[in-house]
């Protein structure tokens, strides 16, 4: 079903490669098996409690963030590709939120959050596969105030969205079997280990370890789907007739609405990562607010000089660039940073949209890597600056480490995400092209995705 | 009997359709059609990409007429489509060699009345 | 206004069957009324209070709840009919919503959950009619943490999806005006005892009596409105052309969103149903998720294999099978039977969309049938399986019961629903036919509903 | 850039204008700061804590209402307009929410709510510019039980729906740089000084002052942005061919939707204003859904009478009318306030936009102020009413000042509302013009906003 | 060569698509349109203003056919397309010159059989 | 003056223009079509229900061009529509009588030049 026809060398090579990706994927579950160190960080408290109204918000910002993915940011896609392909991209957002869910399900969770392996670092253990040892009872180990099953949905969701970005990079081209399996592939191997590298307690980057900042996910969703993005185009190459033919959104209200309902979401996504319902999670409220609206603003003048007019695709596109550029200073910086951090995003992915695209001559169909990478990248060196206090922000940590200190760990963390995500997408990619093949036929994409890969049209105005 | 088509700009398709029926014209097909010619389309721009829209949106009038209210129609339609400015459009005439009522059967300049 | 012209003879006829229906109607409150009985169950705990935390889940159930029929059930009905009825879809499921917001207030919340009446088996009394003797501080009865008022709304939002649910079996060709005078009659005199038998302390069906198993409304939504669908279909007949013309959806863009918006909203609908923000409203958010992903997964899986290629519809009509079926089981499985159930759902619906509607050739519109009364039924007798500690579930009840004694619990409630449901639903019907005419004539059929019956168009893009 | 070409005498005008324009923004600061009065009302309590309960509900509320304006409003007012200027009302709506974020960081929350100064009967003081104080443990002065950076974000949302209210009326002819001056001196000082009166401890209509009721906002936000919308249209003029063209909706489905986001949405406004997770949030929220049920019949009823059918917009502009009128009652009234309001608002919004805009013939576009002022009206008067405890209300105070006290406080409070936005409306209108000029050029009304000011279309089917 | 323009009702095209085929028509080119003539259009209601849709939907048939063929078309489509109620559209002819396949090139006849 | 009717596939809209524009013609209108020939539409399910879109998408491009251009017209259609494979659609050329240009009321080739 899912093979195409190969001829007997493709098919050896086939065959060997995808015994190299089966041995890749084997290691992190045999690393994680290796020994079972002692139990991690919390406990001896005094008898943690579930607090309803933690729960209460987390059940909520859970069902926020999962609607960033369906509808939100299906819509904001589903509007920028040509009508012929927009079934194609709420359909890969649709089933890539069905997928991860199974997958995390079955090891994610586990492999992201269930640290204690021998190789805690990097990745957690299969401990927690299927789930096991989850009871109604049960507390989540690192938000004690909250049943475990809600820390699982709530951290799902994170792991829903950050593949569901990349499709926009390959956006109009790629077939849709080949976009199941690579999403296999990336969520288990490069999305579990940047996360719990990040957000584990032992985990290399994160407070445990190196001490870099990222309190919602700059690093683990929005750097790490963007330069996967980018390795994406790479591999795939540019659409038909880019760059010569335009190829203008189909539907822009669409595409407004699904930034709308993206930056509503987005409160259960920053303000959601206080895992509690106190005052970190309104400043986070706040600061996201903030950051958003400047950057709308700030892409609009910037636009509104260059180009004669603000768009509405721009004032969204801003939005976004705010959004992600937020997410990993939410935590750290007050009013004031997410002024100077709204500001700069949207200038700057403004920039990653139209210069640093032309420059290099990469077709990434929905600009992933203008705004996500890009945002991201200014998120996470600006948290570096704004989590201080003498900047008005709340970082502890950040004064300890000083500004030059903190701003180095924030590159590096930058760095390895940017690096191990790169290339481990690349390869990836390379894989699945070699098993099933990335692309759809030249005729295949001039008809359109949606008849092609799935039998169906968008539209049917006139029936 | 001829066809009249005409090319207008979509907001005079009221004045238009009126100035016809003035002159007794009561069967119109109407279509919506995409023009390209002297007049220039407007450019949009999609994140940087320029964008030239070339083809303007335009209505097309059909009227299958009687050889004898040929030029009563010509004159009501210059009249109510000309704004004097580029791309107010073209009249075609076209001969046709039968036109039939379906409803009833009936031909030629009957069909059409 | 409301009556078409009739002739004498027929007029008579229907000031017969009126007459039946006002006796009918009669029942339920004279039946209310009869015994103010002891009070119940609740009562003699150690002072109930108010829980912030639980409340404000409660509140944003509510609102989850609502959000799944307007917009979310009424864009993904909207996007699947023909164009020239797309306005008709959306006005029904926005007019049922404030129809009965009404008859809740006036007497559907009595009759649901107001029990102590001589009937106390089969229906509540009216002693909370117009929603007398709720104030701001009275706790609600059943749920004692949260107030009244709170448990009214959440109830409500219940009442107004399912007969929203029916209206997708005779889109495209019922009268506005029917349609309204059905849906009262309709939500008095079957969704009121159907949901005080199985929810209501001292019903015939629930904890206090049988002891089927029903979480969120595998019986009381889905079967209930599943199998009045069919009888719908079955009175009013077939569309015009069926089933030679194809009618292809309008807009799938439309119906995957509305179906996105199910699940996000459908959170409010499970996990709410612990009314309770507290590990059991987690876990069942978690197996209401995965549930669903897996049905979304088997569905297409199935497509896959049998028509060649994997649909946007089918993708969708997955996930909406996952969350009907997982909806009965959704406080007593675990991740394991949320597996199971999904996988199960996404199949079985499957084949009753392709396989049983033609088999029996009745002209389903939406589905409805295929869709929740068969993914109702398969997920009812799998709570049936999967409650139990043995397959991973939590239900002492059904351990007790035993896997045997249980599914025989689940079966009855499903067959007295699914009887008790149909006949009424058909009396119902052939009643209002005889009134007012379910049917709208053959031209105004084929001009559709949007402008013969509300005087207005769908899209105008040319204006 | 945002000036267009003046010619010099024009230009000395466009001076002395905007130095007026100044000279008024002016006043409300220096007042704010004039004098630094004792702490404001709250205090003394024992010890206030933060209520994580509270808190959760507090943070969904601003996401709810949030999701009113981008994609709610947005939406609904959308899809009434002819295609060429969809975007235009999107746009507006999502620049507006940007622009008023910024605003209410900067100056917009102290001037509503930080009191104190000498002028605290009309306007705050600037203390908490720039949320200056305000810090991740700061409690809410007027909410003690969560954060004052949910309280901040909360009433943000509320900031930025108001004028977002006003563009339904000049729509599909002003400037989007006349609009955006416009807004940000209409927010600053028109919303500002409004907000405070009614709802700062001291402000000279609430309850510290007249003692008028306004729970939600009728006369801040509704009464307020809909006679600043008839202030609107005066100034801009009719749009090219009104009355003789007929300018329907574009995209019948938008409007749907947004009008269900809205219902939807309003819970977090109505049950949101209770600032806790408690009965009387339960209680406003049953009383919106009651009120705007009954609304939705009433005037679907009265269209179906007087005009042969209902209409789905008829529906969902009854829907929207009746949140409107029930917002200033939601915490004062029981469900048979309720139900009696929502009976008014119906047919008295009916009338509104159909009598009251033909009979004065102005061209208010999408309905702003036969919906939104008429409805507000009504929604306070009635408050007067149903608030007494002899009408099924709840509030002490308006039985304290009887039936005819509290509508004299009533209609005191609307009638300085209407006075003062409508002339200061007028008054900002008339320098914008000056300043910029309010409209665009006729060509431009001819090829509509959408190309002529941002250089985009909705839609491209066929691309 | 003819081209037969038919403007019908949109439910009827499916039936005249249908009648064309058994006189062995093959080519056919569909277009929407919106006809204005004496069937009336609907009116149609927008909070109280009365907006009355005058251009009603129609679906126009062309085909360009061997003029041995002009006979039988005509006939197939009166019989597939009348409802005898009124609006049930017209049959036009008008005369080609000449017909081109873009594959092959083929002319004349050639090209629309 | 002949009108020359070309219906293409869509996405060889550009390239025909491109090619008019070269031998000359400025005014072109544009027109979505559906089309019913040799070429045979895809099948689309819908909840097992089987759905074959036979009408597949064409564009018609029209433009009425004075005789001594018809040759080059038709010779640059060719070359730029032709993919060898079927559904590559028709060019037919119809006569014109007249052809007036609204805006300044020219008549004849100078209407169309
Ligand atoms: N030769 C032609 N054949 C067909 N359509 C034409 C021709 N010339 C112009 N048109 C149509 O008329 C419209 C207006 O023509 P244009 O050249 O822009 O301005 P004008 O009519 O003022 O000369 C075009 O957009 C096109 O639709
Ligand atoms: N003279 C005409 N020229 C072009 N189209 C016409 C003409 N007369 C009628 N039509 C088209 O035919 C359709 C049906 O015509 P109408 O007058 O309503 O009814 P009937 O065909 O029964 O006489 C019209 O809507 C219009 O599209
Ligand atoms: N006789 C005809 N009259 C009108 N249009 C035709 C005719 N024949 C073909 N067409 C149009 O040309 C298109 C292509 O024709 P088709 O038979 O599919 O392939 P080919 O052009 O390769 O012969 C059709 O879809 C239809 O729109």
């Amino acid at each position: 079903m899912l093979l195409d026809m190969l001829g007997p060398r493709r098919r050896r090579m086939v065959a060997r490669l995808a015994l190299a990706a089966i041995l890749v994927a084997a290691v992190w579950p045999i690393a994680g098996f290796a020994e079972d160190a002692a139990p991690a960080a919390a406990a001896a408290a005094p008898a943690p409690k579930l607090d309803s109204g933690d729960t209460a918000w987390m059940l909520t910002s859970t069902a926020l963030v999962l609607f960033m993915t369906i509808p939100g940011l299906a819509l904001f896609y589903g509007g920028l590709v040509r009508t012929k392909n927009v079934l194609s991209i709420l359909m890969q957002c649709f089933v890539i939120t069905a997928l991860v869910t199974i997958l995390w399900t079955l090891v994610g969770y586990s492999l992201c959050f269930e640290g204690g392996g021998g190789f805690d670092s990097y990745i957690g253990t299969l401990k927690k596969a299927f789930l096991m040892g989850i009871g109604v009872d049960t507390l989540a180990p690192l938000a004690l105030t909250i049943p475990e099953s809600v820390y699982v949905c709530y951290q799902m969701t994170f792991a829903i969205i950050t593949p569901a970005l990349i499709i926009g990079a390959f956006a109009e081209r790629m077939k849709f079997s080949a976009m199941l399996i690579f999403m296999t592939l990336w969520s288990l191997l490069v999305y579990s280990p940047i996360c719990h590298m990040v957000w584990s307690p032992n985990g290399a980057l994160g407070a445990g370890g190196l001490g870099a900042l990222d309190y919602a996910g700059g690093t683990v969703v929005h750097i790490n789907a963007g330069i996967a993005a980018l390795a994406s185009v790479l591999v795939i190459g540019k659409r038909k007739g880019h760059p010569t033919t335009p190829f203008p959104p189909h539907n822009m209200t669409m595409t407004i609405t699904g930034a709308s309902m993206l930056w509503v979401g987005w409160f259960g996504f920053n303000a959601g990562s206080a895992v509690a319902a106190n005052g970190a999670a309104g400043m986070a409220m706040a600061v996201t607010q903030i950051a958003t609206a400047m950057a709308t603003l700030s892409w609009m003048g910037v636009e509104w000089i260059k180009q004669g007019k603000p768009s509405a695709l721009g004032a969204a596109s801003g939005a976004v660039a705010g959004l992600v550029a937020i997410t990993p200073a939410s935590g750290f910086v007050g009013p004031v940073g997410a002024l100077a951090i709204g500001l700069a995003a949207g200038a700057i992915c403004f920039w990653g949209v139209t210069g640093l695209k032309k420059m290099f001559g990469y077709d990434d169909a929905l600009d992933v890597v203008g705004v996500h990478c890009l945002g991201g990248l200014a998120g996470a060196m600006l948290t570096g600056v704004f989590a201080l206090h003498q900047f008005g922000g709340f970082s502890d940590a950040a004064d300890k480490a000083g500004l030059v200190g903190q701003l180095i760990k924030q590159a590096t963390a930058c760095g390895v995400t940017l690096v191990y995500s790169f290339v481990a997408s690349l390869i990836l990619l390379k894989i699945v092209d070699v098993l099933v093949g990335l692309r759809v036929t030249d005729a295949e994409e001039t008809e359109g995705l949606d008849t092609t890969q799935h039998n169906e049209v968008g539209y049917n105005f006139s029936a | 009997m001829k066809k009249v088509e005409v090319i207008i700009k979509p907001f005079k398709l009221e004045e238009v359709k009126e100035a016809l029926a003035e002159v007794g014209i009561q069967g119109i097909t109407v279509s919506e059609v995409k023009g390209f010619g002297r007049q220039k389309g407007h450019k949009e721009l999609y994140r940087g990409a320029e964008y030239v829209v070339e083809f303007l949106p335009k209505v097309r009038l059909e009227t299958v007429i009687s050889d004898d209210k040929l030029d009563a129609v010509v004159k009501a339609v210059l009249k109510a489509a000309s704004t004097g400015s580029i791309g107010d459009g073209k009249i075609f005439i076209i001969p046709v060699e039968e036109a039939i009522r379906i409803r009833t059967g009936e031909t030629g300049d009957n069909a059409v009345r």
